[in-house]
């Protein structure tokens, strides 16, 4: 070849592109900048953290250190954090079944639709990420408040004279994570309904199944891996979710997130705040393995093997 | 009860486009009015080059583009607003289209279970359809454990099973190596004759066509060019499209200067004349293109003297081993560049060879006068 | 175990930079030329006076540079706390709520009151025993939205007629301990003094008011728009400095101070331990304290001053419980911050395990 | 070729609930224009004073530019160690690769505020850093998991048949790179960049304990004004950040000719 023709690549760099492209020394290599990144920036002060839950306890406002399992036998003897837990837990799945229900039309828009329909969608998703939660949070709650824009419309149509009250409930909370979180759920199942090849549920539809048969037996199968993906972000995120709590939900209904806020801010009770985040960190990381490891293990058996 | 799918002959549907249209938003214009019939148990293949309105047309058919117009028959009965699944309608795609995550006995069920068929009568259905493609075994398998023929008999079986009385062709050999194709080719052919089905093929395969339809549709730019036995399109072509689309043909651009009863006398645009008996409905003056085929042109050693009205003589540019024929490329003066096919067996000791002149002769009833381009 | 970083090369340039284009200031505060200190400030009106007005005239004064960071008291703590071991704050401003933990941690400095003239002024009870002094004293009390009658007694609002009305301060914020004095002096019957010390006790007559509770507000300006608009009765219960510049602004929504009485929220200043440039920290602080900042950042903040010897509008005053004489006689109570930070995480429990449902 | 895919009520669905997931944010735009110190709705009185005050106001202008820096400089650091990552992840086998997986994916799992603590604590026991570094790495963290899933779930969609024939038409590897493997990834990446500016534009948690006076993102400024006294400039910035990300998709869309829609295909 001709150098003069790429005159703005250094001689060697084919070479050291080349051996990254095969070899498998490389691949490691590849990884490792990330890996170590993750490892010393994340990894290692977040395992500091979890520390602190085992070697240090405020007594009447003062930081003891020494070993202890005291910050974890204070989760289990008070009732209050098994509620707390199992809410979080109720939620977090609440939220992320019904995000992934809302999910399904939008992403069959994006994936199936015109391109102006999937341009449409996919703004809408995504421009409002930009807008803080808190302003979201907030946005919700002038429409839910017994005053506010839903009470309004409803009261001017006629539609409903005494409207519900959603705010602090935990209906609110929900309605707002799921909000917030859909565009996390939505875009995997996207990718996931356009990697189906439309001759696929094609030939469903003309053996006679209808648009309804075609997507549960079809589309939606063959969609479950981006479902996993979104299913879990939502899962994780509202597990760990605070400010939609306490805006919307009035402090009611606290989550776990809630409540390492408030240990952490408030009652400056570090490693009690971190024995909260280590039963929340176990709790989702448990949650997810189990229910990608079975959707994954389920869809390879399907697909996988091709390459 | 018990049916079997072999015993059960069923009587194919009659089908019948009527000014059949398809306008995109665009405007572009996919499909321009066709009207077309097919009989029952006939095969009929729509041929076509890419971008043509085949594959328009037949997607039309089954429901998955819905016209702008006109009327799609089915038995008399106009099926436009039914939507696909109740169609009844058996198809075959390209890709074979089989459901990744279903068991190749699952594949073949689905259509039944659609239907709301007893789970009993569904196993057995489909088992039944698998025998009938000779894949019984493989009933548990996944589709991705399958080679591409196997996938396609799947495929064919699954579009069977409930017994449509339609059976709709996405190109859909395409994929396979040419043994394998030429094999489905029989297959598919002898099945649809023990089952009684209709057949709508689409394909840009003018040997596939040949092979497998009873009728060919040529279409062109969103029209029918010509419908008509296999045979009797490729033997009498209307157009130079069509002529070059089905088999190869040397078309040489002409003018009919004159008419004596059956004789048909043109002269090239190099001034050279021809001769042809074939009928046509060209007047005098018209301006044509003559197509000959390849293997009915003779070829003598230049000087030979002319045996009949049609000779020209030809430098022969490339002469190529096909097997069984010799394909001899040559020039003639003025430019145009003719090909002929000789038996092998045939040549004898006077074998052309690339650099001599030899003389072409077709007979006048070989000469199809078409319309140009 | 700091090297030079690029802060420290900032400073430097900084530093040229001043000299050459304040060559008039170097005869009187030579000494800060090009020094840089990290105040941490709190949002709201009072964040915005002191980045708008004050430290851009003491940066003009001592050509220093100041960098303020706005947070509240709670997290400003914890960022001293975080930073324990390599302070770049060397001026907090937080609540004396906090005073007590951060000097027990040993977090800030105890303060070089003969380097801070404008200390002289300070009210006594305002210079927590030496670790900081106060900036700005607001009340905490009732704020109801003007259609509404207050109630005399906090006892009141027991009563079921206020049922699903009331919007009960978050036990993240510093009312919240308020809240549970009161609850515990009407359980009793004894003057919040008292009463403070009862509250482990008092929870059942918290538990009480649930029904009344609408929601549990963590940000008092929102709390205080939100009665402003009718969403709720009543607030239970927020200190001035949240409610009055809505009230100064037309909102419709205003305080009361039933008769139990109401409670001092000190907001004030502290040194850091070891933060960097203590001197002009310290030169910082006694800005923060002469009269004609205090009456500026009062007016503004609607807030009372900790130091005597000013003179407000009968506009101004009207917001604020001034001089120290004045708020005797308000009965602003100040609780005993050590108590209190000892048994709040029991108490905070406590308030979670009530209200959450 | 196929049309009309999705059924009309899957569409009238589709369009309401793009309604539901607008009005959230289209109430706090109405109440951007109302003439009162407070947020009300229905809104009172027209003004564009807000929206004055928080355009001209050197504060919001300064978190705005900070903020948008900030996710830059993030984007791009978890662009550089994710893309190479995520493609060797898709393409080699090793031992320990779906530790590794699971460790790219984990940053979203831990509550953002304990990441942002835990961090704020070692970089200030190694005296490290300068703030605008610190807050990179932070961002850079949360922002990575994004980045991995976008751009390895492009990279398993690459057809390797590609490559090898490019290859053999005499492609060296850099070309194959640049021609063949970036076009098919590049609406991956692409996503997976949109989702972590996203992220970081947004993040308040991280910031909260990385951030300075002179280092101050718009979430942080936003929750100041929010404790300041709730009024109708929140909603007015609310109003311009949705009219900046409608400006980043035209930018999208024009400099990098890719459709929007594409992100998620």
């Amino acid at each position: 070849m001709n150098v003069a023709a790429t005159p703005t690549l250094p001689r060697i760099e084919p070479a050291m592109l080349a051996q990254l492209l095969r070899g498998k020394a490389s691949g490691v290599a590849l990884v490792l900048p990330a890996t170590a990144f993750l490892a010393v920036f994340f990894v290692w002060p977040v395992l500091q953290m979890i520390v602190l839950s085992v070697t240090q306890q405020r007594v009447e406002g003062v930081l003891i250190e020494g070993w202890t399992l005291d910050n974890y036998l204070r989760l289990f003897c008070n009732d209050l954090y098994f509620r707390v837990l199992l809410r979080t837990l109720r939620l977090a799945a609440a939220s992320s079944v019904v995000a992934v229900l809302l999910a399904y039309p939008l992403a069959i828009a994006i994936a199936r639709g015109g391109p102006g329909l999937a341009r449409l969608v996919t703004i809408t998703l995504v421009a409002p990420l930009l807008v803080n939660v808190v302003v979201r949070s907030y946005g919700w709650s002038a429409i839910l408040n017994n005053a506010g824009a839903l009470a309004y419309v409803l009261k001017a149509t006629g539609l409903s004279a005494s409207p519900p009250a959603l705010l602090y409930t935990e209906w609110a909370v929900l309605i707002a994570c799921v909000h917030v979180y859909l565009p996390f759920v939505v875009m995997p199942i996207a990718t996931a309904i356009g990697r189906i090849d439309p001759s696929v549920e094609e030939a469903a539809r003309v053996a006679g199944a209808s648009r309804m048969m075609t997507f549960l037996r079809v589309t939606f199968p063959l969609s479950l891996p981006g479902l996993a993906v979104g299913a879990s972000l939502a899962f994780s995120l509202t597990a760990a979710a605070y400010v939609m709590p306490q805006i919307l939900g009035g402090n009611f209904s606290p989550l776990l997130g809630t409540l390492i806020e408030q240990q952490v801010l408030t009652l400056s009770d570090w490693p009690f705040g971190a024995a909260i985040s280590t039963l929340l960190i176990i709790v989702v990381l448990a949650v997810n393995l189990v229910f990608i490891g079975l959707l994954s293990r389920r869809f390879s058996r399907w697909t996988g093997g091709a390459k | 009860m018990k049916i079997n799918i072999s015993d059960a002959q069923i009587r194919g549907a009659h089908v019948q486009l009527e000014g059949l249209s398809k306008v995109y938003s665009g405007g572009t214009v996919g499909v321009d009015a066709i009207d077309l019939a097919v009989a029952p148990g006939e095969i009929l293949a729509l041929l076509g080059p890419s971008g043509c309105g085949k594959t328009t047309t037949l997607r039309m058919i089954a429901g998955l583009i819905t016209p702008s117009a006109g009327e799609i028959l089915i038995d008399g009965t106009s099926i436009v607003s039914l939507p696909v699944h109740r169609r009844n309608l058996g198809m075959l795609f390209q890709n074979y289209a089989l459901f990744p995550h279903m068991s190749v006995l699952d594949n073949v069920a689905f259509g039944l279970s659609m239907r709301g068929v007893a789970k009993a009568e569904i196993a057995e259905r489909s088992r039944e359809a698998l025998r009938l493609v000779q894949l019984e075994a493989l009933a548990d398998r996944l589709p991705k454990a399958l080679s591409g023929g196997q996938q396609q008999r799947v495929a064919l079986a699954r579009a069977i099973v409930y017994r449509p009385r339609l059976l709709l062709l996405d190109e859909p050999l395409g994929a396979l190596d040419k043994k394998l194709r030429e094999s489905m080719q029989l297959e598919l052919r002898q099945l649809c004759a023990q089952l009684g089905l209709t057949m709508v093929l689409v394909t840009h395969d003018q040997e596939e066509a040949l092979t497998l339809a009873d009728r060919i549709a040529v279409m062109r730019g969103g029209r029918i060019e010509q419908v008509g036995l296999g045979r009797e399109v490729y033997e009498h072509p209307i157009s130079a499209f069509v002529a070059n689309f089905i088999g190869t043909s040397n078309l040489v651009d002409a003018r009919i200067v004159s008419r004596d009863g059956d004789v048909t006398v043109l002269e090239t645009d190099q001034g050279q004349s021809i001769h042809s008996t074939t009928r046509h409905g060209f007047a005098l003056g018209d301006a044509v293109t003559v197509s000959i085929r390849p293997e009915h042109v003779t070829l003598a050693p230049s000087g030979a003297s002319a045996s009949g009205p049609n000779s020209l003589e030809g430098l022969v540019t490339q002469a190529v081993f096909k097997g069984q024929n010799l394909a001899i490329h040559l020039r003639v003066p003025g430019g145009a560049d003719f090909v002929c096919t000789i038996p092998v067996a045939m040549t004898g000791s006077a074998v052309p060879a690339a650099g001599q002149i030899w003389r072409m002769t077709w007979p006048a009833d070989r000469t199809i006068v078409v319309s140009r381009a | 175990m700091t090297s030079m970083n690029r802060r420290t090369f900032g400073k430097l340039a900084l530093g040229t930079a001043s000299l050459l284009a304040a060559p008039t200031i170097l005869t009187r505060n030579a000494w800060a030329q090009g020094k840089e200190i990290q105040v941490g400030i709190w949002g709201g009106a009072q964040g915005e006076y002191v980045r708008s007005s004050i430290v851009p005239q003491f940066e003009a004064d001592f050509g220093c540079t100041v960098i303020t960071e706005e947070g509240f008291t709670l997290a400003n703590v914890e960022k001293m706390r975080a930073t324990r071991s390599n302070p770049q704050f060397s001026v907090m401003f937080i609540d004396d709520v906090a005073i007590p933990i951060a000097r027990d941690e040993g977090l800030i400095a105890e303060l070089p009151l003969d380097q801070m003239p404008a200390s002289e002024m300070l009210f006594d009870r305002f210079n927590f025993g030496g670790y900081g002094t106060g900036l700005a004293i607001s009340v905490a009390s009732l704020f109801h939205n003007t259609s509404v009658t207050p109630p005399d007694s906090y006892g009141d609002l027991w009563d079921p007629k206020w049922a699903g009305k009331i919007k009960l301060v978050s036990p993240k914020n510093t009312p919240s301990v308020f809240f549970l004095i009161v609850a515990a002096a009407l359980k009793t019957g004894k003057p919040f003094s008292e009463a403070q010390y009862e509250i482990g006790n008092a929870f059942d007559k918290v538990a009480e008011l649930k029904p009344n509770v609408l929601n549990i507000f963590d940000n008092g300006p929102v709390a205080v728009g939100e009665v402003a608009q009718g969403q709720a009765d009543i607030g239970f219960l927020e200190l001035s400095k949240y409610v009055y510049p809505y009230t100064a602004q037309g909102a419709p929504v205003t305080m009361s101070f039933p008769k139990e009485g109401s409670f001092a929220g000190n907001n004030s200043q502290v040194l850091v331990k070891d933060g960097p440039n203590q001197d002009l920290a310290v030169a910082f602080m006694n800005r923060m304290l002469e009269s004609d900042v205090q009456k500026a950042f009062s007016e503004f903040a609607l807030t009372a001053p900790p130091v005597a010897g000013i003179e407000f509008s009968e506009e101004a005053s009207k917001y604020m419980v001034y001089p120290d004489t004045a708020m005797d006689s308000a009965g602003l109570f100040t609780p005993d911050w050590e108590f209190v930070n000892a048994n709040r995480a029991a108490w905070t429990e406590e308030l979670n395990g009530i209200f959450s449902v | 070729m196929t049309d009309s895919v999705i059924s009309l009520p899957i569409r009238i669905l589709v369009l309401l609930l793009l309604l539901v997931i607008v009005a959230p944010l289209a109430v706090p735009m109405l109440m951007a224009f109302s003439d009162t110190p407070f947020l009300t709705f229905p809104p009172q009185g027209f003004t564009l004073r807000w929206f004055e005050r928080v355009l001209f106001g050197p504060e919001a202008q300064t978190s705005f530019l900070f903020s948008l820096q900030l996710a830059f400089l993030a984007t791009i650091t978890a662009l550089l160690l994710g893309v190479p990552a995520a493609a060797a992840l898709v393409r080699y086998e090793f031992r320990g690769r779906s530790a590794i997986i699971g460790l790219m994916l984990s940053p979203v799992i831990v509550p953002l505020i304990v990441t942002g603590v835990a961090l704020l604590q070692m970089f200030s026991s190694l005296g490290w850093g300068d703030t605008l570094t610190q807050l990179v790495i932070g961002h850079a963290v949360v922002c990575l998991p994004y980045v991995v899933r976008s751009v390895t779930a492009s990279f398993v969609l690459v057809n390797r048949d590609l490559e090898d024939a490019a290859a053999v038409m005499g492609a060296p590897p850099h070309k194959v790179l640049t021609k063949i493997v970036w076009p098919q990834v590049r609406p991956g990446i692409l996503a997976g960049a949109v989702f972590s500016f996203v992220v970081s534009f947004d993040d308040y948690p991280i910031s909260m304990w990385l951030a300075d006076g002179r280092h101050f993102p718009i979430p942080l400024y936003l929750h100041g004004l929010l404790e300041r006294s709730i009024d109708p400039s929140i909603a007015a910035i609310s109003t311009l950040v949705i009219l900046f990300a409608l400006l980043l998709v035209v930018v999208i869309e024009k400099v990098f000719g890719i459709s929007i829609a594409r992100l998620a295909t």
